[in-house]
């Protein structure tokens, strides 16, 4: 049981979804599965993360059995300080979208459950994952059902959303595919991860991985210019699938630079770094001033997402010399946490108003507090979470960000701060016009506090987001070792092997 | 004293000739049906010219199988040549277009 | 009880009470709700008595962690209580006023909407307060600092059905932003050069970086750090030019007025600055700027009081200009000075905000100057309260703010002489601003309390949409408040008129300050050649000009509330000047008619010109149209005819035989 | 020993019992719909069963003068073959008996193209491997017409009749050159043969490889050899198609790799770029030209061709991973088209002929299992793992990169990228759209939806542990 932690992390959400598939037709029996399905990851992640040494060097719960023994390729899972808080913060995440469309999806209730616990299941999978084909199966079988959710579920212009969101995604794995063979066929055919740590590249070959990864991750993060697909998806998508696509599937952009592009290919990330850095910059002032303009709340928190992920591309590639700066990496990480939290909040919040007025149009609110306080309250929390309030969780990874980049080049920091700006304009700007005022239409007049259901999500989420901003060392000192290990490995140059 | 090459060329101008007629003609389908007759015949002459220079037999029995088969490919061409003019009407090569691009 | 309890029951009596009162308000009513919150802040202020006691007679002091709250690459970042005399004197101040004010609400905001959650919010700034005071390093200031901010917008978009209010509230934490961009940047520079962000430990290093440079640059370190965490102080303490969202507060209820944006929360800045006084003794060039930026708030930020009917306008100016004397003190070097101002004037404006609370009150909620008069008779409680304040805040002794302001002048003097840059400045603003200052104060009590009754003839409309009906004053007078107004008045006038005579050697001589704020040498020489005592320094006031400026103002201020005709010509003669004044020096056309277009702009241009028609256009759809074309110019090649088939098949054999013809004829 | 009949065995048996069917087939009466099943049933398990009886694992044995050898991989194509003919059986059984235009002759001549396929896979001999090649060509084209009264069914059973006779005409053109150069029709003699020459060139030998090449490769539907095929996918009947593009296939991957890999190994030099250009070719058409498509035959068509390019980067390799790899891609692309074609035969009832991608509008609605395996399919067939498909794609890809050809495989996942969007509109159409009011779900027997059901769970299965049937296209080669 105790080894096999990983496994029943990625397998039992996986095998609920298909159970809920297959009681389809009793939409409660589904419904109440489906919960205990999510309930029973988070339970697992949870008993990981407890478990977990974060003094310890090195996998955890490690799992490796033969998979395809002809290829090399093996069931190969564990976790590091990297890995391990994704796994937590994906199976929480579904918890809270399960419960959220508890009420609000009437429309084949099974199959929307047994979607987001496959994905559950399938990133679960992505974190866990040693052995590289593995990762790329998790990888890329989310796009299944991730394009389901968003095509089946979304609103009007979902099909373009969904084929943009597949194709971008896809375009960008099938690169890493072609390096990931390459890297088999340098580090004497194997597929583990931490092989290709210690195999010798020269710098073109490392060049060449490095730009098959950054389109498989830049993608994913999303980094500009590649980023135009998540404000289709997202506001496209139901509210789980946002919530589920900001939280967790961004991520996995995240965690790719930080598993396999900056150990893998050191030198090219030295040298490419300043590139990194500039997108990353220009993605947090570009899209923070394109976030400011939007009139769709969705597409807003949108392009915030993209502006906060931003941090995380930037946190992962400031050097100092040839070392790895720790506390942009552990920022990266924590930003990727937090951001999973906020993000999942903020259309949480904007999910709840949709289901009341059906519009997603800033301009179709206003005064919205005079009919939801409660709901009001948590919204601003939320808001001010998403610009970087100190003692909410957006701060800290912002925080250890700004503060790296300050140590490799002030002027980086200076752009990146702009963020604190934009950030705090574009969320409360529409905090403004949504929420304040008078109550301007008959839409709002008829508005409803938070139900129980959504109450609940609500408090969970600010929960987390106040916990991890007042006291965030509980998931960093999980990680120490593992950033460390990251920087010493990144320090290590593969061309003179 | 003939070369085989003579004999080669002799059926590379008829199976290019044949081919041509598959490929230059746009309007009746049995010429097409007699191409492909011909063609097989080129081919049949290539490997008796061979068996015989080889003084082997083995060219000479592949030509017995090869009159057989176009013998049944040529029964099969005109059955379907006869489906075709019962739906169309023509068996015009040019009026064969209802599957396209 | 050991100090260290006694400390963190400062900080949580208030956000229990906040929380408590903030979730479950709805619940438990209205009274438990303020008897709550009133408690927090009662039992808080009792705790920070003490603690000035122990630390200022039994010379404790505490300098320590309370929780790891970060930890990387071995540098832990700790939520630590610093306890020293400076810590103790904030903790006092900002009790004492904020008692006083949760007092004070429970009359003025009687009846409003939103009761509950007005405590809970006052209750949850003492709380970021007292965590900004206590905090020993620099993430816990931020947090602090920011979490007041937070406050402070909430309580500036209190009532937010009011555009104004949320466009004020809106703009008074963007405008701090900017401030806190420049903070963190600050923060960010220690942290790289110190490595570390506790504050001992940076000055403890601080000799090892005097002479460091910013990379690439000749720029000395120490002064850019100062000057960037100072933006810091500008948004907070609203320094010109980031000072625009200060007269916009007063949307705001009148007692977060006195108890935010006068008391405690924008002298954050100032207190930052005497807090890292080791740092910024270390750069002159910081202090020039300092100082200038103070002069340009004191002077020309006053003169805007003048021209405004609103009473709580006439206070925030007033305010902006107090700070201005504040960071002239600080740019001085005599960081206890301006600590000194920053107490007195926490009484004084605490007390000026309040009493013109009670006025609008008596009002109805009316703030327009033009539509009082001759309140004073009506109203005596706080007429007598209002008018010490006024003094004390024109400087005229024996009142608080004479002490302090005086010093100010004297250290501007001391600090011009010893070469200062800048300084010329500072003291002719400063001196410049004492006449101002007498005169917008005193207008403002003329208008207010004394001449015709104005307010008779004014239907009054209720803009609050919080049930007070129309209301007029044809035939009955206007009332004196309840006493849960008019006590905290009393009580915030006492130390309005003694706290510069208790308070003078302390801070003047910085005996008080021994081990926590160290004034520059010159400031510090300066004071060892004179002994300055209360009575001594009455005495020796009026051989001095300021005393006699302070009067001329008033005497102005009367002059011009007598005869209006004097006014109105003085005005036509200097009408572009009026002009200038009116339109605050075009602060505001600036922020909101040139940045922000430019801002909303660029945002426009980048989504609909660089992501929707560049890379969305022509990069994403623009491939996928050439692979479609692609798709129509290559299914027209499957013609359907089947000659057409065959001329492709024998094509493609002569593509093999070309590709076979090198190995052919080699 | 020479004489050997016993391996032929199977195709004696099919043989006779095609002759018994077309007995039965001309005498019994019309209302005895079900013995031509049965009787094809019958026949294909005996088939099944023989095969697997003639067979000693681990021998290359040879039968009538060396004309014919049962090697693994004829005998392991063979059972596939005789697998996959039983799963269309089930398939189209109710399809064809719906059809009112097709009789009994279908089984007839579905068992004569199996005899062909069986015939051709076991071939050593140029000779053996014409016979077996036309026996296969001359039925398909016979399957194709047997839809008489349809203009498309005519129209394109004459394109594929005319340009099979000219790829056939081209092949023995080729072959009689190749006869000449080495005095021999035996497949291992002519290795021998080209052996002895010691890598001199022989121009005879070159130009009887290209035309040898352009025949086979119009077998495979390579670009420019391909133009028959989404003419024939669209104008056939769904039934004929799914034989035409699954088993079909299977032999004619086995046919090439024999003439390439026995006869013309030595060669290699010439045809790795020959096929390289080809495959190159085929997967831009393909893949490109798939995308304009609105009739979901066709589009498979195309697809075809994009994924026999695929499979002809395998063989390009020269090596025993590239082979192993198009043998598992070929059997993975069959299970996994083979559950597409059944569900769309399920589909179809009644005359109605489920072929435009818009007459799969809403299925999700009408029957979620359906759209669930099509779903499976179309991300299978698009690569998208943990479906089959992308295990085929990657093992090609990774023998690709493994032999140096790092740019091609960039290119083909490229051109994989532009293929998925056809895939997906699929999908989109199944799941996103509304309900078509044309479609109905034929009403299938248990067999035949657990067989269906299976075949979906099969897609899923390999995806999970591809390695059973990786090991599987393994021992094929090891004859």
């Amino acid at each position: 049981m105790m080894q096999h932690l990983i496994s029943l992390t990625v397998w039992v959400p996986i095998l609920f979804g298909v159970l809920v598939l297959l009681v389809g037709k009793n939409e409660c029996l589904a419904r109440y599965m489906a919960l205990l399905g999510a309930l029973l990851g988070l339970f697992f992640s949870g008993v990981i993360f407890i478990k977990f040494n974060g003094a310890a060097s090195g996998l955890q719960f490690v799992e490796d059995y033969t998979w395809i023994s002809n290829l090399n390729i093996n069931y190969h899972l564990g976790v590091d300080g990297i890995a391990m808080p994704f796994l937590l913060l994906n199976n929480f995440i579904t918890v809270l979208v399960i419960i959220a469309g508890w009420r609000v999806i009437t429309y084949k209730v099974a199959l929307y459950n047994s979607m987001f616990l496959i994905m559950t299941g399938l990133m679960s999978g992505v974190f866990g994952a040693v052995d590289a084909i593995l990762f790329y199966v998790f990888f890329e079988a989310m796009l299944i059902p991730m394009y389901l959710i968003i095509g089946v579920w979304g609103s009007t212009n979902r099909v373009y959303a969904a084929i943009k969101f597949f194709l971008y995604t896809l375009l960008g794995s099938l690169l890493m595919l072609i390096a990931l063979i390459y890297l088999y066929k340098q580090s004497n055919h194997s597929f583990n991860i931490f092989n290709y740590y210690h195999t010798p590249l020269t710098m073109a070959a490392q060049i060449f991985i490095f730009i098959a990864f950054f389109f498989s991750f830049a993608v994913k993060v999303p980094m500009w210019p590649v980023h135009t697909w998540l404000p289709d998806a997202h506001p496209e998508a139901p509210t789980g699938g946002s919530i589920v696509l900001a939280a967790i599937t961004l991520k996995i952009g995240g965690y790719g630079f930080l598993r396999f592009v900056l150990p893998i290919v050191p030198d090219a990330s030295r040298y490419l770094a300043p590139v990194m850095i500039t997108l990353s910059l220009i993605a947090i002032v570009y899209i923070g001033f394109v976030a400011i303009m939007q009139r769709d709340m969705k597409k807003l928190v949108a392009y915030s997402s993209i502006s906060h992920m931003g941090f995380v591309t930037l946190g992962s590639f400031l050097f100092i010399g040839p070392i790895l700066n720790t506390w942009g990496l552990q920022g990266a990480i924590v930003q990727m946490i937090s951001h999973g939290f906020i993000a999942a909040a903020m259309f949480m919040c904007i999910g709840v108003m949709y289901d009341r007025v059906h519009s997603r149009n800033i301009a179709d609110y206003g005064g919205v507090v005079n009919k939801m306080p409660i709901f009001a309250a948590f919204f601003m929390l939320f808001a001010m979470a998403n610009s970087g309030l100190p003692g909410t969780s957006g701060f800290v990874g912002e925080f250890m960000v700004i503060m790296a980049a300050v140590q490799t080049n002030f002027i980086y920091a200076l752009i990146a701060a702009l963020a604190m700006i934009l950030g705090a304009a574009f969320s409360l700007w529409m905090y403004k016009r949504v929420i304040f005022g008078e109550v301007t239409n008959s839409h709002v007049e008829q508005m409803q506090d938070v139900n129980c259901l959504e109450f609940i999500v609500l408090l969970a989420l600010a929960i987390a987001v106040i916990g991890m901003g007042v006291y965030p060392e509980i998931f960093v000192a999980k990680m120490q070792t593992g950033v460390r290990d990251l920087v010493l490995q990144v320090a290590n140059s593969k061309l003179g092997v | 004293m003939i070369v085989i090459q003579q004999y080669l060329i002799l059926s590379a101008i008829l199976f290019a000739i044949s081919v041509m007629g598959i490929f230059l003609n746009r309007k009746n389908i049995i010429v097409i049906l007699m191409s492909i007759e011909l063609m097989l015949l080129a081919v049949n002459f290539n490997f008796i010219t061979f068996s015989s220079f080889l003084h082997n037999l083995d060219g000479q029995i592949f030509v017995f199988f090869t009159l057989t088969v176009a013998a049944a490919e040529a029964s099969i061409g005109l059955a379907i040549l006869i489906l075709l003019f019962r739906n169309l009407r023509s068996i015009n090569v040019q009026d064969m277009d209802s599957l396209q691009g | 009880m050991t100090s260290i309890s006694l400390c963190l029951l400062i900080i949580l009596a208030p956000l229990v009470a906040s929380i408590i009162v903030g979730l479950f308000g709805f619940a438990i009513g209205k009274t438990l709700s303020h008897s709550l919150t009133t408690l927090g802040v009662f039992i808080a202020t009792i705790c920070s008595y003490i603690i000035l006691y122990r630390v200022h007679v039994e010379g404790f002091s505490y300098d320590g962690p309370l929780y790891t709250w970060l930890g990387v690459d071995g540098q832990y970042f700790t939520v630590g209580l610093l306890v020293d005399s400076l810590t103790a004197i904030m903790l006092v101040i900002v009790s004492s006023v904020s008692l006083m004010v949760h007092i004070y609400t429970i009359g003025y905001m009687a009846g409003e909407e939103g009761y509950q959650r007005f405590f809970s919010y006052i209750s949850l700034f003492t709380f970021m307060m007292f965590m900004l005071v206590l905090s020993n390093n620099f993430v816990q200031l931020f947090f602090g600092w920011e979490g007041v901010g937070l406050v402070s917008y909430l309580l500036i978009g209190f009532y937010y059905k009011r555009e104004s209010a949320i466009f004020a509230n809106l703009k008074a934490f963007l405008v701090n932003r900017v401030g806190d961009l420049g903070f963190i940047l600050g923060i960010g520079l220690i942290l790289a050069n110190f490595g570390t962000l506790h504050y001992q430990e940076v000055f403890n290093q601080l000799p090892n970086i005097v002479h460091a440079t910013v990379p690439y640059t000749s720029w000395n370190l120490i002064t850019f750090i100062c000057i960037l965490l100072f933006i810091g102080a500008m948004g907070k303490s609203a320094q010109f030019p980031l000072h625009v969202w200060l007269p916009d507060s007063m949307e705001g209820p009148t007692p977060i007025s006195a108890l935010i944006h006068a008391a405690t929360m924008v002298t954050a800045g100032i207190f930052m600055v005497a807090r890292l006084s080791p740092i910024y003794n270390l750069s002159p060039t910081a202090l020039g700027v300092i100082v200038v930026l103070g002069g340009i708030n004191c002077l020309f930020l006053g003169i805007l009081g003048i021209i405004q009917n609103d009473i709580k306008r006439v206070v925030a100016y007033s305010t902006l200009s107090q700070l201005g004397y504040m960071a002239v003190a600080l740019g001085c070097g005599a960081y206890s000075v301006a600590i000194f101002h920053l107490m007195t004037h926490a009484f004084f404006k605490g007390l000026l905000f309040l009493a013109a609370g009670s006025v609008i009150l008596a009002m109805h909620h009316e703030q327009d100057m033009t539509k009082m008069g001759g309140l004073a008779k009506y109203m005596p409680v706080t007429y007598i309260t209002m008018l010490i304040g006024s003094l004390a805040l024109a400087g005229i002794p024996p009142f608080a703010g004479f002490f302090s302001k005086d010093m100010i002048l004297e250290s501007a003097r001391v600090a011009y002489a010893n070469g200062l840059p800048g300084g010329w400045f500072a003291v002719f603003a400063t001196y410049a601003s004492v006449i101002v200052t007498a005169i917008y104060s005193f207008r403002l009590i003329f208008m207010t309390f004394h001449g015709e009754e104005r307010f008779r003839d004014i239907s009054h409309h209720d803009n609050h949409g919080h049930g007070h009906g129309h209301h007029s004053f044809k035939h009955n007078n206007p009332k004196e408040s309840p006493w849960v107004v008019t006590l905290p008045l009393i009580l915030m006038a006492i130390p309005s008129v003694i706290i510069g005579w208790v308070g003078l050697n302390g801070f003047i001589n910085n005996t008080i300050f021994t081990n926590s704020v160290f004034n520059y040498s010159w400031y510090v020489n300066f004071i060892q050649h004179e002994k300055i005592a209360p009575l001594e320094m009455i005495a020796h006031s009026f051989t001095e000009l300021p005393v006699y400026l302070a009067l001329a103002g008033i005497l102005i201020a009367w002059i011009f509330h007598r005869k209006q005709y004097l006014t109105k010509r003085f005005v036509n003669a200097i009408r572009p000047v009026y002009f200038i004044l009116e339109r605050k020096y075009f602060m505001d056309d600036l922020y909101i008619n040139l940045l922000a277009p430019i801002g909303r702009a660029l945002g426009d241009f980048f989504w609909k010109i660089g992501d929707m028609v560049v890379i969305d256009g022509l990069i994403v759809n623009g491939s996928a149209k050439v692979v479609a074309w692609y798709a129509k110019v290559f299914r027209r090649l499957q013609s359907g005819y089947v000659n057409s088939y065959a001329t492709f098949m024998v094509l493609g054999i002569i593509l093999l035989l070309t590709f076979c013809s090198k190995l052919i004829f080699s | 020993m020479k004489f050997n009949i016993v391996l032929a065995l199977p195709e004696i048996f099919l043989t006779l019992m095609i002759v018994i069917m077309l007995l039965v087939d001309a005498f019994s009466c019309q209302h005895k719909k079900h013995l031509n099943t049965v009787l094809t049933f019958i026949t294909l398990v005996g088939g099944f069963i023989l095969q697997i009886l003639v067979f000693r694992p681990g021998t290359s044995a040879f039968a009538f003068n060396q004309m014919f050898i049962l090697d693994t991989l004829a005998e392991g194509s063979k059972l596939f073959i005789y697998l996959f003919s039983i799963v269309i059986l089930m398939y189209v059984k109710q399809y064809i008996n719906d059809k009112k235009v097709l009789k009994g002759e279908f089984y007839a001549i579905f068992l004569f193209a199996i005899l062909g396929m069986q015939v051709m896979v076991s071939a050593d001999n140029f000779l053996v491997l014409y016979v077996g090649l036309e026996l296969l060509s001359l039925s398909l084209i016979g399957l194709v017409a047997l839809n008489r009264d349809s203009t498309k069914a005519t129209e394109a059973a004459m394109k594929y009749f005319i340009l099979s006779a000219l790829a056939s005409g081209i092949l023995l053109y080729g072959i009689s050159f190749i006869y000449g150069a080495t005095a021999s029709l035996q497949l291992r003699d002519i290795t021998l043969a080209i052996y002895s020459m010691n890598g001199e060139n022989n121009t005879m030998l070159l130009f009887g490889l290209v035309f040898v090449i352009a025949g086979l490769v119009f077998k495979l539907g390579l670009v420019p050899f391909h133009m028959w095929v989404p003419d024939v996918y669209e104008g056939s009947s769904l039934a004929t198609l799914t034989i035409i593009a699954t088993i079909a296939k299977i032999a004619g991957i086995i046919f090439v790799i024999r003439i390439l890999f026995t006869a013309l190994i030595l060669l290699n030099k010439e045809w790795v770029v020959m096929l390289q250009i080809l495959a190159i070719l085929s997967l831009f058409i393909g893949n490109i030209v798939a995308i304009a498509q609105t009739n979901i035959k066709r589009m498979l068509g195309y697809s075809a061709i994009a994924h026999m390019g695929f499979v002809t980067f395998g063989l390009m390799l020269v090596s025993q991973a590239g082979l192993s790899a198009v043998v598992f891609y070929m059997l993975v692309y069959v299970i996994t088209s083979l559950a597409g074609f059944g569900v769309l035969l399920l589909l179809s009832k009644d005359g109605f002929e489920c072929e435009k991608i818009s007459d799969l509008s809403g299925l999700s609605k009408i029957h979620p299992v359906y759209a669930g395996i099509m779903l499976l399919v179309m991300f299978s067939l698009a690569g998208i793992p943990p479906l089959a498909g992308f295990y085929a794609k990657f093992v090609i890809l990774q023998a690709l990169v493994d032999s140096g050809y790092t740019t091609t495989a960039i290119y083909a996942v490229i051109l994989s990228l532009i293929g998925a969007f056809y895939y997906l509109r699929v999908v989109k159409v199944m799941y996103f759209d509304e309900k078509d009011a044309n479609l109905q779900v034929a009403q299938a027997t248990l067999s035949t939806r657990t067989i269906l059901f299976i075949n979906g769970g099969l897609i899923i299965l390999i995806g999970i542990a591809p390695k059973f049937l990786m090991l599987i296209s393994s021992i094929f080669l090891l004859g």
